[in-house]
């Protein structure tokens, strides 16, 4: 789950790593109110949970109050990427000398936390780490001996950090492990981390992943995560349980398996058509999860034809019929819905759900094909 | 022959009293593997399908001189399971559950690693040396013995190409399923060097998805390798950014696609196949058959 | 720096290990009022820095008030093995069930903190480890993965604790390692650890082992260190930065390096005599360090004669000897002091020492031999 | 030949801007030690005796091409010191400050092993290859090349041995101070082992004292060498449970006393001196002058 800058400032400030005074506005009103109170030179910066939102013009400065009142009126309503902007980080503007880049995140291939510090801060850090890998200089942490001082020290040479930024530099860097060790944070990012030019080192920005895994002792956490979502469908699907991402095309797919859903994806591409989701019903599903999945799928406008591709190897396919039947009984079924069965109890399956609506599908290919040209007809 | 286990496996079931241990330790017992032990906590001196319960993996092993163990743990206990069965000396470990906090894999791996334990998982299906032993909640039943060694980062997709190779009478020697998480304790190049000394595994089934560079890792191994390896990639048509389902399956940047994975492999002479079906005839090919 | 028992359940109750209510008395009136409050039976323990306290009459049971000043009266100003009691511990005595050891220590060999634990506790338990090893259950600790719930389950099993005791155990268990680590402690010892018969594990008694190392960042514990002592000259000695040990011989010894101070005390009782102390100088000391040194020796009554052993790496010769013609300028030395200089500026030491009082001696056994025969002279 | 330095050794001085750091520096280059780079944080870009100081001990061993490195940093620092010696990928740390606690220590030397880097130390004057290089604190003048090779827990006890060996014409190859310390780098079994290998190391001497179980430990060890070993243990007369300096001289239970260290060398054959002329005397018999 990712949290958006006002959520990860909040976390910044609980902690101890300094950021602007500022605080959210809802209206242009709240907007001048707040750049009152801060005086001076603001930011206005729309909250929403997707990169980019400068050059969408979703952050503005303000040289006072009315100004602020303008440009939240500007940014509050507009879309940045397909997000509607509801909020505005309204917050003191400092004179920035340096931008740094500075995050904790997790390397799959080294199996460690890595350090990411870079004085190239402020930009795209994956187009300064491509074209000038040199900038860019990592770290990676034993999980037993954690994260030292020489540590942040070794980051800070290589990276040309000035000597005086040390102690600010390293009581940051302790925090952020901190954050990512206490909430379970995948990612913690500072960026810009600012020199202001009164010396003080200042989060500008910043960004957090929480693991979704490990929700479950992030309580206070987990409440955001129900508070926020991403669509509807998939706020939905997480309720029920499900692992569920919406897609932009029309075939609505259900399989058992990440790898087996993500190739019904590919088979369907290669058919000539395009997947309106990913669905995972995961292993050894009962008929209840089938029912669920089902549901969320038909209730998504886009979807055009189902199709449900199950292997069963845990998970029983008479199960997985059964489940389809009390959907059946339950709602009317306005899309042809494509099923192939196979793997353990595929015959029970099969034979459960003869002479229904539902169109069966020998191979995995007969079924993305039968899928598409359904959902095209 | 095979890789891991065989009939020298002698298994420990831990969480062995619950109902996914409980079950699948009937399933592995009904494929002739030898469950020597279970182990819950509080639950030492109880038996389950005949298997005697012990309170610590310690005991267990001692008991019972296991040699292999088996998690079905709840995710917030996991990897201490993991930890405990490291420290109380049995050489392998199969972590089957799923949604274990980064975090904890994290330090786990690391310590596992430098007790020299081999861990396979976590959230993975386990293995399977066909007709010798189940360690895993693979079904046993679409598995015939024969020259072909799986490795893969997805259960379900695996079932489907072993199904397919056995429908054509394509045999396999061993089956592991890696696990999908970001940190795992075994990656695909720590098999494929296995199955290369494996003197019965002829030809290799490398079944890889997008997210990380596990696949484009052991392209670079592949080159030396004498034995022959078929790829699979699923998720060529995942949209950049998005999750599906394994947190593995991220794509962020230019690293950890499916066209940087299919493009390392097929630099190192492996051949790629689109389908599932077109998994089984290469591999047909590459027997000669 | 050793704790006594009071000193350790101060911090055990700090740290959430039960102990029984009680408190420090130091007159058999307050050992009364204490008792009055408890209510019941009570412990009167007396608190000296030495073990064996039982068998030397310094524990006693009253059966209440009135029997508390009785017993108080009695070990309040007795001598226990050397160490006279200005103090004892009225506490609560509760009824048994089963006494346990618990501890956690350095094992210098494995290079780690050592976990022990046993069902035999209350007695000697390095009796019992001689005689019944497998009544002690050993576990050590990798210092990166820490103390975890399956290591207690793991020690517990193996010692026989019954599987109801586990979560109390656990609790305590990691109590003391956390004392272990944030408190520096080498050791920390609850024996016994006694079952009550009411269910509960309670410490009944305590031991903790400071690392001197460490008293930089253990300011309190160092606190507490200043205000004991053992013998006055060691107070007086570690207060001018010495490594003073009192011994209970007559020939006082000053060397640099604890290996040659241990080897001329070898050395002196090969010669037939017996050294009054063991003071080790150190590296590279400079005259003011020698002066303090031979100070502290002298104020020694049983001292006879004293021997300076010198070997010169780091530390110079001729320095020692400015540090010796310095004490002599300022106080008047009442017994023969024998001096051995060799290595570094050997030659400058001895001629500075030329025509002084002092004896000279060439080599390591003549220094031995002449200390001890001016002292029997 | 020698073990541990020579004349390839290419020496880091962390702490090279203290009163103690820059003094020894002064005395080990004198000797001829290739003293290549200092490291004082915050001291970057200075110069020591003509040598470069770095803030970092990576920028150091990236610039020089280190191999080895010497700490001189107070205690409260020394631990640290030597953990980041030991990620800059030096093969070789000596910790010669002493007071270090022992909680550092155990979690310094437990990292440093699974990194596989050796550390001599802490609390030890280092150590020396006679007549190629210094490393420590030794008085490099008392040291004459031959074919003796000593181990001991004492520094200035060493130098008593080595004085009364050279004064006879006998010569050492390399004397390692391992430190007095409960937990250190390097154990007597540790040294023994490359004395064996060192094939100019014609007879050991190991310098003992009481407390822990090291002597005993080598003496089991010493039970395979070729290379002849006689010993000294100091502390005969020390009573039970006094602390003599040293921490490791703690005397506790059966274990670690002196006797119990003289009968364990004794069994394995290797002769205990009594004196330090007794050593002389007996190193020159297995020398066979």
């Amino acid at each position: 789950m990712k949290l958006i800058e006002s959520q990860a400032k909040a976390i910044f400030a609980e902690t101890g790593i300094p950021v602007p005074p500022g605080r959210i506005a809802r209206t242009p009103d709240e907007a001048r109110a707040i750049a009152q109170e801060i005086g001076g030179r603001v930011a206005v910066k729309a909250q929403v949970p997707i990169g980019g939102r400068g050059k969408a013009g979703g952050i503005k400065l303000a040289a006072g109050p009315d100004e602020a009142y303008e440009v939240a009126r500007q940014i509050l309503g507009m879309d940045v990427r397909g997000y509607p902007v509801e909020r505005v980080l309204v917050e003191q503007a400092g004179s920035i000398e340096q931008e740094y880049y500075l995050s904790i995140t997790v390397d799959r291939d080294r199996q460690a936390h890595v350090f990411i510090l870079s004085s190239a801060g402020g930009m795209d850090i994956e187009e300064i780490a491509a074209q000038h890998p040199e900038k860019v200089v990592k770290l990676w942490l034993d999980a037993g001996l954690g994260l030292r001082d020489f540590h942040i020290r070794d980051l800070a040479v290589r990276a040309g950090v000035p000597a005086e930024l040390f102690p600010q530099l390293a009581a940051i860097a302790r925090r952020i492990y901190e954050i990512a060790r206490s909430r379970d944070a995948s990612l913690v990012e500072i960026n810009p981390l600012a020199r202001l030019s009164d010396g003080r080192l200042v989060a500008l920005d910043g960004k957090m992943e929480i693991d979704d895994n490990a929700l479950f002792r992030q309580k206070a956490l987990a409440e955001l995560k129900e508070a926020e979502g991403d669509h509807p469908l998939e706020v939905e699907a997480r309720k029920r349980g499900l692992q569920y991402v919406k897609l932009d095309g029309y075939v609505g797919v259900i399989g058992n398996g990440a790898g087996l859903v993500m190739t019904t994806l590919d088979m369907i591409q290669r058919s000539g058509g395009k997947a309106a989701n990913f669905l995972d019903i995961g292993g050894g599903a009962r008929a209840e999860v089938v029912r669920n999945a089902l549901e969320v799928v038909l209730s998504d406008p886009d979807v055009k034809s189902v199709l449900i591709n199950v292997f069963g190897g845990i998970t029983r396919c008479d199960e997985v019929a059964r489940g389809l039947l009390a959907v059946m009984d339950s709602m009317d079924i306005r899309v042809p819905v494509v099923v192939r069965l196979a793997g353990t109890r595929e015959e029970e399956g099969r034979k459960l759900l003869e002479g229904t609506a539902l169109t069966p599908a020998a191979t995995f290919q007969e079924a993305a094909q039968k899928a598409v040209a359904a959902a095209q007809r | 022959m095979s890789i891991l286990v065989d009939g020298n496996t002698r298994l420990i079931v831990q969480g062995i009293t619950g109902r996914e241990g409980q079950f699948h330790t009937s399933q592995m017992m009904a494929y002739g593997t030898n469950v020597v032990a279970g182990v819950t906590p509080g639950k030492g001196g109880q038996e389950v399908l005949g298997v005697p319960v012990f309170d610590t993996v310690r005991e267990a092993v001692r008991a019972t001189d296991a040699n292999t163990s088996i998690i079905f743990v709840p995710a917030p206990f996991a990897a201490e399971a993991v930890l405990e069965a490291a420290e109380a000396g049995v050489d392998l470990i199969v972590c089957i559950t799923e949604g274990i906090p980064v975090q904890d894999m994290i330090e786990t791996v690391q310590y596992v690693r430098r007790q020299g334990v081999r861990l396979i998982g976590p959230n993975c299906p386990g293995l399977i040396s066909a007709g010798q032993a189940l360690v895993g909640i693979l079904p046993g039943r679409i598995f015939t013995p024969g020259p072909v060694g799986l490795v893969s980062r997805s259960g379900t997709l695996t079932y489907e190409v072993v199904n397919e190779l056995s429908s054509r009478g394509i045999g396999q020697s061993t089956c592991v399923g890696i696990g999908g998480d970001p940190i795992i304790g075994t990656r695909f190049v720590d098999v494929l060097r296995m199955f290369e000394a494996d003197p019965d595994t002829e030809v290799v089934v490398m079944i890889g998805e997008i997210g990380g560079s596990d696949e484009e890792e052991a392209a670079e191994y592949i080159k030396e390798m004498r034995t022959p390896v078929v790829s699979f990639i699923s998720g060529r048509t995942a949209p950049p950014g998005k999750r599906m389902g394994h947190a593995g399956a991220i794509i962020s940047g230019g690293r950890g696609t499916a066209q940087s994975k299919v493009e390392a492999l097929e630099a190192a002479g492996v051949p790629v196949a689109a389908t599932i079906t077109e998994i089984a005839d290469k591999v047909a090919e590459a027997l000669g058959r």
